[in-house]
């Protein structure tokens, strides 16, 4: 609990940081899991980093860094620098996701072919709320039922798409009951008790390995923080609500749980949020170091076997940016 | 008339264009309270109410489909897509609904619809939100594709696709929603499309593009001029239909062409443009025409853009290249 | 029900006449409605052709003649002859849907703009238990959800999805169980019971009139048929179980019905059975007379205001024709 | 060595290249015990098991994006699209996904997977079963294209694109399914893509095609013979990769060209060709490059299909017309 405690605490330090660095102009537009690190984070301890496999949509950092992906490749790729996106080779990762969805059919084809090889990995797929109006959710959970891949359906229910309320969201009920109709298991969890949706999803997963098929987990949490660093929620957020949310903090949360056990009090507390501090800077400073790629990068990696074309617009490249 | 950036342009066009005409309904994703992530629909819930300004469900299969069937219903809407590149998840909808329900229902139903999305790059956002799509919508019979990049054009050209009745995919410049700037008329007025337009004349050479890669490419012409070289600027204006007398003349008059464009160079619309040109000039032709283009990749992560999308200094130097190949 | 039986018989006579010309290549690739009579005029009687709309598939002739499209035209469609799209100005129907699943996002969207300009129409879309994985489906009842938009989803559950099995389709218990996971209305209805089928709509359409918004209707039934006139469903297809249905034919299932009340006869039902096939041939003999269009027929209707590029072809295709 | 028909040709491929590799799995709508609706995977299901050879729900989206699942998972996918234009459904899978996951991830996951779809015209199908969508795909950087002609082709190129670690479009000529026949070896062989093939040799002038249209055209030119004009036909195999100096060393010869394609006009790969061949043999050619096309309108019912898809007295009608036009 302690160690799940301090990857929330990473990454919020991780969120501090960049935003502020955004507003100096050093870091691009991203997207914080602030509010939201129970759900992520109860999740991601539920899975076995050596064998299951993560497809994240944009905002679980908690999950990669849990799973090995190193911070200061998330930071370089939210820095626009490419080299960011390169997933290492032991670390059993999808992409960041930015085209909503689009990562869900691949997650269940992930699964499927575990299935097929005779291996017990399982799979999650996180996304939100809004990318859950998307075809590819629907086609992804059919096939699963059908195919009874070991997939994990992880939607965080954050209250928000952008501007978009839950309510213009979608008129059912809540969204586990969709499972239903793709006779997968559904379960809704409070996505600020880190225990729980640590409890839901180990469950999911159990039955994931013992061939027991798929399921959606609607993990209800809210996003206290804005959409992204370009975007302004007093245009359009609930303010009443926000504050109710922002009192559920799950860091809080689990911060009082600890102290009521006796096992926290204040100095631990300062001890760990200095540690992550350094730990993220310390990422931070990896990733400045990181050159910029030069025009390489548009061709790298594009192809195994590239075309001649593109193999001549490389050479073209290069010589006239050493030219200019 | 006063000055507006574009953004501002086709705000007040949309705005106009509802007060005129109740039948326009405007939806999509964030369009409502937010006014759009670029704000192109600012305040236009607060004026018209939520049932024509509709913040949509996150899907754009759907967003473009209903808009179809709004359209049979006897509205006309207009659809802003957050950005292009998620027309990809719209594609059957748009490439074979939209495009084809006049023809596959023998002119029973019309399609009075116009989707709005920012275009091109530039600007470093996330992933797949910078990607010069065009060559997909203009491969597309059924469908007309506009691309302007000024202000004026922006609110006229618009006026013009929402009153049409046929299908208009309406292509904003995102790197000049708030760069560009220039006068514009207050009161309503519309730009016929198909009609390209002369940026800046010249003698020697014929450089043609659209939308922001117009702007450049105009920068461009300047800075060519102070080598000598008389640049004719073409800004296309609309690729579907598309001004090949326009074009025809210049060329005619030049015998030298480029044309610029954002997207990868295989397959774009600047193939068109030079298969058509070769067809339609060839004697006129002193040189090969010259593709100003991204190279065959995807469009990597923002900071390495530039490199990606042409920009004036090298639309400068090929040109000047292009200058001195004799016939 | 003596109407509807008579629609049964004439659309029963329709595929039967259609796919004897196919045979002779008097007739294109088609698709009949053998078997799912019962589900498609249940439904289709519920509705008021003068106000509500449908957005078919390709496999309900019976809805499409009581709506009003002419019988000659979906014959001329079906022979490739482009003159047969066309749909009456005073019939409110979509065209006929080949892009599976295409059809439902543009019926909801005319169901909402019926409502949104204050009439009370419903919109009936058909879809198959195929084209039910489609994304299109989900997008469009959690739209229709959230509009609360007049629509009635029509699922004909017969089995099949060209040689797929319903149980390679969805591991899902029933397909209207999904209507729960978007806030609609949901049911299931044996389809082969004209009665049974015609109650469930006319309950969704006064739902939707009444303002309380969409209906997913699964209709469950069979295809007694071939997929259509180029398949071969010896190939993949259950005997015993096709067996099982053809014995619940719903044409049968009505005379029988009618019969035991004692006002149908051999008499009454030849001389319904002459009168259709006279009704067909007639239908067809109209059809065969309009004349193939020419090479103007790619460019008519492409758009109201065509580009000039296209009218240059126009006259080009149109000279090269004549000059061949 | 035997005489086989295309789909044979492409049937035998994959039965022996999944004998090969245990890897390789192939999924699809009803390419089960239907063995698909054109029989190109009949008796595979058979021979390998309903966990290799898989009837998928009917979703494109999520046939596609599940095969790039099963292909990060370590299998090897091939990939039935029922027909091409259900691409559209799942093309944000293709055009952002597929093609783009080995950038995206800087070379983390590499997508072994082949799509195989009918492509093209001329067997009177149903609306929206014969369009010839290539150009959206050849604008799409990280895919390749492949559209062979014959039966030898498609055997040597389907077995090259399944070994290659890149996502392959694999079009097969719906109308040459049947009628395409031809000597096929009755061993495994591959055929490196981005070679084209030259189906007939000549001096005069240079016929471009690929898939169904270079057997046509290939006629086309017998009748040219006939009236003394000796034309080259190109048939291309490959779209990308694109053999230009192979194209260029014919354009050198004959210094006329003319390309043919399936699709609309405007935006084809038609027009990509010709941009390409006026930048590589601007000083040969002596005429305008031709372009055969569809005309700028959807591809029409059936019955009228003959008017809209390019035909062996068109190409020799405007062959024989461009040999009288002088440079
Ligand atoms: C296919 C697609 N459509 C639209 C967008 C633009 N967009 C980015 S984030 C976002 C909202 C996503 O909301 P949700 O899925 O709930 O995730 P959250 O940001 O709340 O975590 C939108 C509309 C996109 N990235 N992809
Ligand atoms: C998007 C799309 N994908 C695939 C096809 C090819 N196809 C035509 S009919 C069919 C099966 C449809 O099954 P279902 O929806 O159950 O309708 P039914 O034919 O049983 O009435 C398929 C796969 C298509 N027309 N459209
Ligand atoms: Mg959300
Ligand atoms: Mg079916």
């Amino acid at each position: 609990m302690i160690e799940a405690l301090r990857l929330m605490v990473l990454t919020r330090t991780f969120d501090e940081k960049a935003t502020a660095m955004q507003r100096q102009g050093r870091f691009g537009t991203f997207s914080s899991v602030r509010g939201q690190e129970a759900s992520v984070v109860g999740c991601s301890f539920a899975l076995d980093p050596q064998k299951d496999w993560l497809a994240p949509q944009y905002r679980e950092l908690p999950a990669l860094i849990r799973h090995g992906y190193p911070i200061e490749n998330f930071a370089l790729y939210f820095m626009g620098n490419p080299r960011g996106g390169a997933i290492p080779e032991n670390v059993n990762m999808l992409p960041l996701q930015i085209s909503l969805a689009a990562q869900i059919p691949q997650a269940t084809g992930v699964a499927w072919g575990l299935k097929l090889q005779g291996s017990d990995g399982v799979v999650v797929t996180f996304f939100g709320d809004g990318a859950s109006s998307e075809g590819d959710v629907h086609e992804s959970m059919n096939l699963a039922g059908v195919t009874k891949a070991p997939v994990i359906f992880f939607l965080q229910n954050n209250g928000w798409a952008i501007s978009t309320p839950r309510k213009n969201q979608t008129a059912a009920r809540s969204f586990a009951e969709r499972a239903l109709g793709y006779g997968i298991h559904g379960v809704t969890v409070d996505g600020n008790d880190l225990l729980a949706v640590h409890q839901v999803t180990e469950e999911a997963v159990a039955r994931a390995r013992a061939g027991e098929g798929a399921t959606l987990i609607e993990s209800v949490t809210y996003r206290t923080g804005a959409h992204n660093t370009a975007d302004d929620p007093s245009r359009y957020i609930d303010q009443a609500e926000l504050d109710e949310w922002v009192k559920k903090d799950p860091i809080e949360r689990v911060e009082n749980y600890l102290r009521a056990k006796g096992v926290w009090d204040d100095a631990t507390a300062q001890a760990m949020r200095d540690e992550c501090a350094a730990e993220i800077d310390e990422a931070m400073t990896k990733a400045r170091a990181v050159p910029l790629a030069g025009p390489e990068a548009l061709f790298d990696h594009v192809y195994v076997d590239p075309p001649a074309r593109m193999e001549q617009q490389r050479t073209a490249w290069i010589e006239r940016t050493a030219g200019a | 008339m006063s000055e507006k950036t574009m953004i501002e342009a086709i705000r007040e066009c949309m705005r106009q264009e509802m007060e005129a005409d109740d039948k326009i309904v405007v939806i999509g994703e964030d369009v409502g309270k937010l006014g759009g992530v670029f704000r192109a629909t600012d305040g236009l819930q607060a004026q018209f109410g939520d049932q024509r300004v509709v913040d949509m469900p996150l899907a754009e299969g759907v967003i473009i489909g209903s808009g179809i069937g709004l359209a049979i219903s006897g509205l006309r809407p207009i659809i802003e897509l957050q950005f292009l590149g998620f027309g990809h998840q719209a594609f059957h909808q748009i490439g074979q609904q939209v495009a084809r329900l006049r023809f596959r229902s023998q002119g029973r139903h019309s399609l009075p619809l116009v989707i709005r999305s920012p275009y091109g790059g530039g600007v470093r956002t996330p992933e797949l939100h910078s990607d010069a799509f065009e060559a997909y919508y203009t491969h597309t019979p059924g469908l007309k594709v506009v691309a302007p990049a000024s202000a004026y054009d922006a609110k006229g050209l618009l006026a013009e696709a929402i009153a049409g009745d046929d299908p208009v995919l309406f292509l904003e410049p995102l790197k000049g929603y708030r760069l560009v700037k220039d006068e514009v008329p207050d009161e309503r007025y519309r730009i016929p499309l198909g009609k390209l337009r002369v940026m800046r004349e010249g003698t020697d050479v014929t450089l043609i593009a659209w939308s922001a890669a117009s702007v450049m490419v105009n920068q461009a012409a300047e800075e060519l001029a102070a080598q000598g070289i008389s640049a004719e600027v073409l800004d296309l204006r609309s690729l579907t239909p598309l001004d090949i007398d326009g074009i025809a003349a210049s060329v005619a008059k030049t015998g030298r062409v480029a044309v610029i464009q954002e997207a990868p160079l295989t397959g774009g619309f600047a193939s068109e443009i030079i298969a058509t040109i070769q067809e339609e000039c060839f004697y006129s032709l002193q040189a090969p025409i010259l593709r100003i283009t991204a190279p065959d990749t995807p469009y990597p992560l923002g900071g390495v853009e530039d490199y990606f999308v042409p920009d004036a200094a090298r639309v400068v130097a090929e040109v000047a290249a292009l200058m001195s190949e004799s016939a």
